[in-house]
């Protein structure tokens, strides 16, 4: 098949004693949209933070691309505390800040929106494009850079265009409503013109309409972007519509795997998210 | 709401406008309640900060010599003299922008600054200005040395520096001291210096440590005195350090003298010491007692003045620097009639050639415009009757 | 030894005076999580308020008013000059309080005429000279810290065992999960400025007893000081504050007794700078992790 | 984009028009007359508060260390143009200096008199601003990692280390320890002042405005975001404090030329917490505030309203009142005024320009409702 893009190998967070995330194993191919369900707390944003450099894991990797872009083992005080799998395999530390993950070609959205308050739609782009700019600050500073900067504008424009914010460019990023902050949130992302992007529950406190329109939108841009896509996501509708794959988690540990017409007949995940009487 | 806030703003600033021109407007005129004609003596002095204790009494020296002599005949006509006071606060920053205030107000002469280092900032814009300054007990060399406009009333820090150390070996018999100065004083960092050159040159010893701006804790400086086995402590220090240091000498029970300068003849210090078990020993310019008439004049109009009874510290004993304030003020006065007009240039042309004898002795300027003093007082605190003792008149050698 | 007591008993006393200083911004920090800039003025005026009282008032009348007048102050700028600013960014809060110290200072200044103000009738008895151990000391000196220690146990007792106590812990443990369990936020604040300040002014009273000179700017230097005693023993925590003013307090005498009196400041916040950047929880201090 | 002309060409007016009044004000008034001594300082102040502004304001980074920097910057330049016939003097205490040239001087011997020494002066400050940075980027490595307000007492803890090390007896020969530096060139106008902070103001204008100035505003508005969006949060945050210490460094050298003597000792605390509270005045994150405080600031302070401190004011006599330190008591009370009701300061985070602009007017003022 096509290639991979995205490999986390064994990855267990733990803070202090608690587990979040349990010896996970997943892998996103090239164009592929693969979604990260499960209950709250179980872990799903706690991955993203690990994948995109916030989080560095306590034990295991991650690999972007065929390379190995995060790697960490159990040290100082973890090395007792340490309750996940695999201790010992890994040895080497790979711990990128997430600026570096995304200069990669990895970029995300976040559960809450996190636009930048006081700048306009357009900024809000524009400033995305900062980490692809190769003028120094005394270049920026100077306009030795016009070039550059002319580009940037130009394609940002086109890019608001395309996700249909470009009447509104001038507005402030917090004036606009929540369907269309939540786009705006994409179209940054794919400002810092990432291969992989990163989703964290897209659809949140969206309406059954605009759910929908969000699902076309992130169908349009895949293709439109080349994109490969891996969302966290709980509206189901959604998730069902556009994922090629899913992966479950229940309390940090990945319970299934598979297409969206396997997860739905998988009973631990229906047992995950109805729950399971005790005694049954 | 902005613009409610710009309008007020704006109503501030041009209130404040029309105030300073109604009042420039005033002092302009060159006529006085008198109908006489009106001369402006600028007067330089810290009202506030570490120094503002000092600075008060010296303005009060100059405010009762008005008092006693309010007029002046200039070029044959009968001038008031109007003191302009203005508050340097201590520091060189503010210095620079007083003293322009000053010149602003067309003063003919300048007198103050109690400290050295506001007088130099002050300097820079007298010399620019062409504005005689007549400095009264800042004594570092540098005031007059490096401007052609100060001259001075107060001995110079390398003499009262000689002065105490030859005090302090020869007739107190010690051949260690403990020096303390405050960090970022220069007045302080001067004498200390002076000191432990002449000191050291005597064939003593010297310890010397400073402490940061705004110290109160002054137990353990005492304990390294102590530590040394100096057989004095020279600080000096502003006002309100010497009395700081004073108590913890008392707490920690320091057998030696204290040594102070000109600024600890204050009986603020005084009041300190009162009752305690310290020794202190302070040079200074004038003996309460070395003139009498004077004595009585001025304890008479504090004591009948409620505002300078509280700038004198709350009782009338007099000052060093308030007789020192009072001499300037009839220098000036001397220094106006030789120039025969209120024009500065004339001024600073007549200052060399004034001599007269003032309450601190005779005034007379060298070639560099210091005033030239051979002697030095020494007095001593008496703490049981909380005043200062005369001890003896100190010089060089 | 001989040589060295002096030092230690002075570090002590002064660790103490520290320590009272240190529990106001350790607790406002706590629960607010403001450094409470104007802490150190709050001091400096309950000094001045003791310098006017003691000349014209009787002691036991001066000493409770000086009590009651700074708690009074502590409770006014909390009120007026936080309160409002509870929703807004904490930098807004900050400079309120850098603020409020410039306004008390500048008052300070107008009311003194800007000149220190000795404290010409200090408090019999501990004012007097002891000698201990041959070394001869005031007897505040020795007070300061036994005085210190019994108010810290009283205050965790407090803190430990009553109501208000335990709102005050909950609050400093989760502000907003506190106001959602029906705790009134705003009652526990202002207890926390109260005790802060009851402090500061007992500790103010003994300081100036043994420095006795009152300048607008004394409050400033044991201000930041006491500040960095709160975060060297990791800032939230009591025992900690305390014990923290007790080793800037020795460590600062000690510097001043090996001859480095240049820098007996700049050392303080040396240890600063190196506890933030080493160990920024400080000695008894809990880790706090932004969500992301 | 006729918007954006009109606005050039308003900014460009309004400033010409400034400059052209200072011009006048020099050729009117003697250099020691109040009015050209407080347009100086206020100048200075301007730049040293735009440069806290672009830390504290656009980076949001909250640093006390302003004072420091200044101190570095005035050091700098007095140490380096002292006269080398006055350092005896100067240094009467240290056998004249260990330095043993001037910079003005080395320039005048091939240059002529007025460009060699302004050259030499000009120099010197560029020195104090590039000391100034390298001291940030020394400190900023273990600092800049901590949190707002630790970040803020440890910036303020740094510059009080600072300041003793300049006192020190044994940095006497370059510093002259507790004693005044005097003696240094100066420039008497005003104009001089006006058109060099106005420079260096203009080039932070520009860095605010480019890409990296958008990047500052990004970790102002949400860290976790720019740095998901890959700005890298250590680069960028050092950048910001090095490039404000540089300004800060050029204004302290300013402040020594305005000053006439230098110490360490107003280098304190006291002179950070005045530039931030300008700042505030002026409103946070607005370069345009940031100036029009400092000049109320200092007008009013320095000039305007002293009668506040001597007796009489707006001709109504009460010595009992206005007596010394009422003025500053006054100013506090309208800072806490500002701080508590009006947190947006003069002009909010507006510039010059956006005066002419409704829409954008409108636009911040919603920002600024949220």
């Amino acid at each position: 098949m096509s290639k991979n893009v995205l490999k986390i190998e064994n990855a267990t967070m733990q803070f202090g004693g608690v587990v979040a995330v349990d010896n996970l194993n997943l892998e996103i191919n090239e164009g592929e949209i693969v979604a990260l369900i499960g209950p709250n707390g179980a872990g799903k944003t706690t991955a993203f933070n690990v994948v995109t450099g916030v989080y560095q894991p306590t034990n295991g990797a991650v690999w972007f691309n065929g390379e190995k872009i995060i790697e960490n083992h159990p040290q100082g005080k973890m090395k007792k505390l340490y309750k996940g799998q695999h201790d010992g395999e890994y040895t080497g530390v790979i711990a990128p800040t997430p600026d570096k993950v995304t200069k990669l070609g990895m970029a995300r959205t976040f559960q809450n929106i996190r636009l930048w308050k006081s700048q306009t739609v357009f900024d809000n782009v524009l400033i995305a494009k900062h980490c692809r700019a190769t003028s120094n600050v005394f270049s920026a500073t100077f306009r030795l850079n016009r070039k550059e900067e002319k580009e940037q504008r130009e394609h940002v424009a086109e890019l608001l265009n395309t996700v249909g914010l470009y009447d509104v460019k001038d507005e402030l990023a917090t004036s606009l409503p929540y369907g269309k902050q939540r786009r705006l949130e994409i179209a940054r992302a794919l400002a810092a013109e990432p291969s992989l992007l990163l989703l964290d529950e897209p659809a949140a406190g969206m309406n059954p309409q605009e759910t929908d329109e969000l699902t076309a939108f992130i169908g349009q841009i895949r293709d439109e972007f080349k994109l490969t896509i891996f969302l966290i996501e709980h509206h189901m509708n959604l998730v069902m519509d556009i994922s090629d794959r899913i992966y479950v988690l229940d309390f940090g540990k990945l319970i299934a795997e598979g297409t969206p017409a396997e997860i739905q007949n998988n009973k631990r995940v229906i047992d995950a998210y109805l729950g399971v009487a005790d005694d049954a | 709401m902005k613009k409610l806030m710009a309008a007020v703003l704006a109503l501030v600033m041009a209130l404040s406008l029309a105030a300073c021109g109604g009042k420039s407007d005033s002092q302009d005129a060159q006529s006085g309640d008198s109908g006489n004609k009106v001369v402006k003596i600028g007067v330089f002095e810290p009202q506030t900060g570490d120094n503002g204790a000092g600075g008060k009494q010296e303005i009060l020296g100059m405010q009762y010599a008005n008092y006693v002599q309010p007029t002046v005949e200039i070029g044959g006509e009968t001038y008031d003299v109007k003191l302009e006071i203005v508050d340097n606060r201590t520091t060189p920053e503010n210095g620079k922008s007083a003293a322009a205030e000053l010149v602003n107000r067309k003063v003919s002469m300048v007198l103050g600054s109690y400290g050295s280092g506001v007088s130099m900032a002050g300097g820079e814009v007298f010399q620019e200005a062409g504005l005689p300054a007549l400095g009264t007990s800042c004594t570092n060399p540098q005031v007059t040395a490096g401007c052609d406009v100060y001259f001075r009333l107060a001995f110079l820090d390398p003499f009262q520096g000689t002065v105490l150390a030859n005090y302090a070996y020869k007739e107190l018999g010690v051949t260690t001291a403990y020096v303390l100065g405050m960090l970022g004083s220069d007045y302080d960092q001067g004498l200390v210096y002076y000191f432990t050159e002449a000191f050291e040159g005597l064939g003593g010893t010297v310890v010397a440590e400073d402490f940061p701006e705004g110290s109160a804790n002054f137990v353990s400086y005492i304990n390294n005195a102590k530590a040394a086995n100096a057989g004095v402590i020279f600080a000096p220090v502003s006002i309100n350090y010497a009395q700081l240091i004073v108590e913890a000498a008392a707490a920690q029970g320091f057998e030696g003298a204290l040594l102070g300068s000109d600024t600890w003849d204050s009986n603020k210090v005084i009041e300190s010491a009162t009752g305690k078990d310290v020794t202190s020993f302070v040079t200074t310019f004038y003996q309460e007692g070395g003139n009498p008439e004077f004595d009585a004049g001025i304890k008479e109009w504090i004591n009948a003045n409620p505002d300078a009874k509280t700038n004198n510290g709350g009782n009338d004993m007099v000052a060093a620097v308030t007789a020192i304030g009072y001499d300037a003020y009839f220098t000036a006065l001397e220094a106006l009639k030789i120039a025969g007009s209120t024009d500065p240039k004339a001024v600073l042309e007549a200052l060399p050639s004034v001599s007269f004898e003032g309450v601190t002795g005779l005034i007379e300027f060298d070639e560099i415009g210091d005033a030239k003093r051979d002697a030095a007082y020494i007095k001593t605190a008496n703490t049981e009757a909380g005043v200062w003792d005369f001890v003896k008149v100190q010089t060089v050698g | 030894m001989q040589q060295i007591l002096p030092y230690i008993i002075n570090g002590i006393s002064v660790g103490g005076q520290y320590a009272l200083i240190a529990i106001g911004y350790t607790l406002v920090y706590g629960i607010l999580r403001l450094i409470n800039f104007a802490h150190g003025d709050v001091f400096m005026v309950a000094g001045l308020v003791m310098v006017y009282a003691t000349t014209a008032l009787p002691f036991y009348v001066a000493l409770p008013l000086v009590l009651a007048a700074t708690v009074l102050l502590g409770f006014t700028i909390e009120r007026v000059a936080y309160k409002p600013l509870r929703t807004a960014p904490r930098m807004s809060v900050m400079i309120s309080a850098i603020g409020v110290s410039y306004l008390i200072q500048n008052l300070a200044f107008y009311i003194t005429g800007g000149v220190p103000q000795p404290v010409t009738r200090p408090i019999p008895w501990i004012s007097e000279n002891v000698i201990i151990l041959g070394a001869s000391t005031k007897r505040v000196t020795l007070v300061t810290p036994i005085l210190t220690i019994l108010l810290v146990v009283v205050l965790v007792y407090l803190i430990n065992h009553t109501k208000i106590g335990m709102a005050m812990r909950a609050a400093a443990k989760d502000f907003e999960t506190a106001q959602l369990m029906g705790i009134k936020i705003n009652a526990v604040i202002s207890m926390t400025f109260v005790i802060g300040s009851f402090l500061a002014a007992v500790g103010s009273m003994l300081y100036f007893t043994n420095y006795p000179s009152v300048a607008i700017t004394s409050g400033g230097m044991p201000g930041l000081k006491a500040f960095v005693a709160a975060v060297f023993g990791g800032i939230g925590s009591i025992p900690g504050a305390v014990v923290g003013a007790f080793i800037i307090g020795l460590c600062e005498e000690l510097i001043k007794g090996a001859g480095y009196t240049t820098f007996s400041d700049a050392f303080t916040f040396a240890i600063l700078i190196v506890v933030l950047c080493v160990k920024p929880t400080g000695l008894f201090g809990e880790k706090v992790t932004d969500k992301v | 984009m006729t918007m954006t002309k009109k606005k050039t060409i308003f900014t460009a007016a309004v400033l010409a028009v400034l400059l052209a009044a200072c011009v006048v004000v020099d050729m009117l008034l003697p250099s020691y007359h109040i009015a050209v001594v407080v347009i100086k300082k206020a100048t200075v102040y301007s730049l040293v508060a735009v440069s806290m502004n672009l830390l504290n304001g656009f980076t949001g980074l909250f640093s006390l260390g302003q004072a420091g920097f200044m101190l570095l910057g005035a050091y700098a330049y007095a140490v380096l143009t002292i006269p080398v016939d006055k350092r005896p003097g100067v240094y009467q205490y240290f056998d004249g200096g260990a330095l043993k040239f001037s910079l003005p001087e080395i320039f005048t011997g091939f240059m002529g008199d007025t460009v060699g020494s302004t050259v030499g002066m000009l120099l010197a400050l560029l020195v104090g601003g590039v000391l100034a940075a390298l001291m940030a980027y020394l400190i900023g490595l273990p600092v800049l990692r901590l949190k707002s307000d630790y970040l803020a007492i440890a910036t303020l803890g740094f510059a009080e280390i600072l300041r003793a090390f300049f006192q020190w007896n044994a940095l006497g020969p370059i510093t002259n320890g507790s004693n005044l530096l005097k003696s240094y060139p100066t420039f008497s106008h005003a104009t001089p002042y006006v058109i060099l902070a106005g420079l260096m103001i203009a080039i932070i204008v520009l860095l605010i405005n480019s890409t990296y100035g958008r990047a500052f505003k990004a970790i102002r508005d949400d860290e976790v975001a720019a740095e998901a969006m890959g700005i890298n949060l250590a680069k960028h945050k050092r950048m910001a404090f090095i490039i404000s210490s540089f300004f800060a460094g050029i204004g302290g050298g300013m402040m020594a030329m305005y000053m006439g003597t230098i110490a360490a000792a107003p280098f304190k605390s006291t002179l950070t917490y005045e530039i931030l509270l300008i700042v505030v005045i002026g409103g946070i994150g607005s370069i345009t505030g940031s100036v029009i405080a400092s000049f109320l600031y200092i007008f009013s302070s320095e000039w305007l309203l002293r009668g506040l401190d001597s007796g009489t004011f707006l001709g109504i006599n009460a010595p009992g009142i206005f007596k010394n330190g009422f003025r500053m008591a006054v100013f506090s009370v309208i800072i806490m005024v500002i701080v508590l009701f009006f947190r947006k300061g003069i002009m909010g985070d507006k510039e010059l320009p956006d005066l002419l602009d409704k829409k954008a007017r409108k636009r911040k003022k919603e920002a600024a409702g949220k």
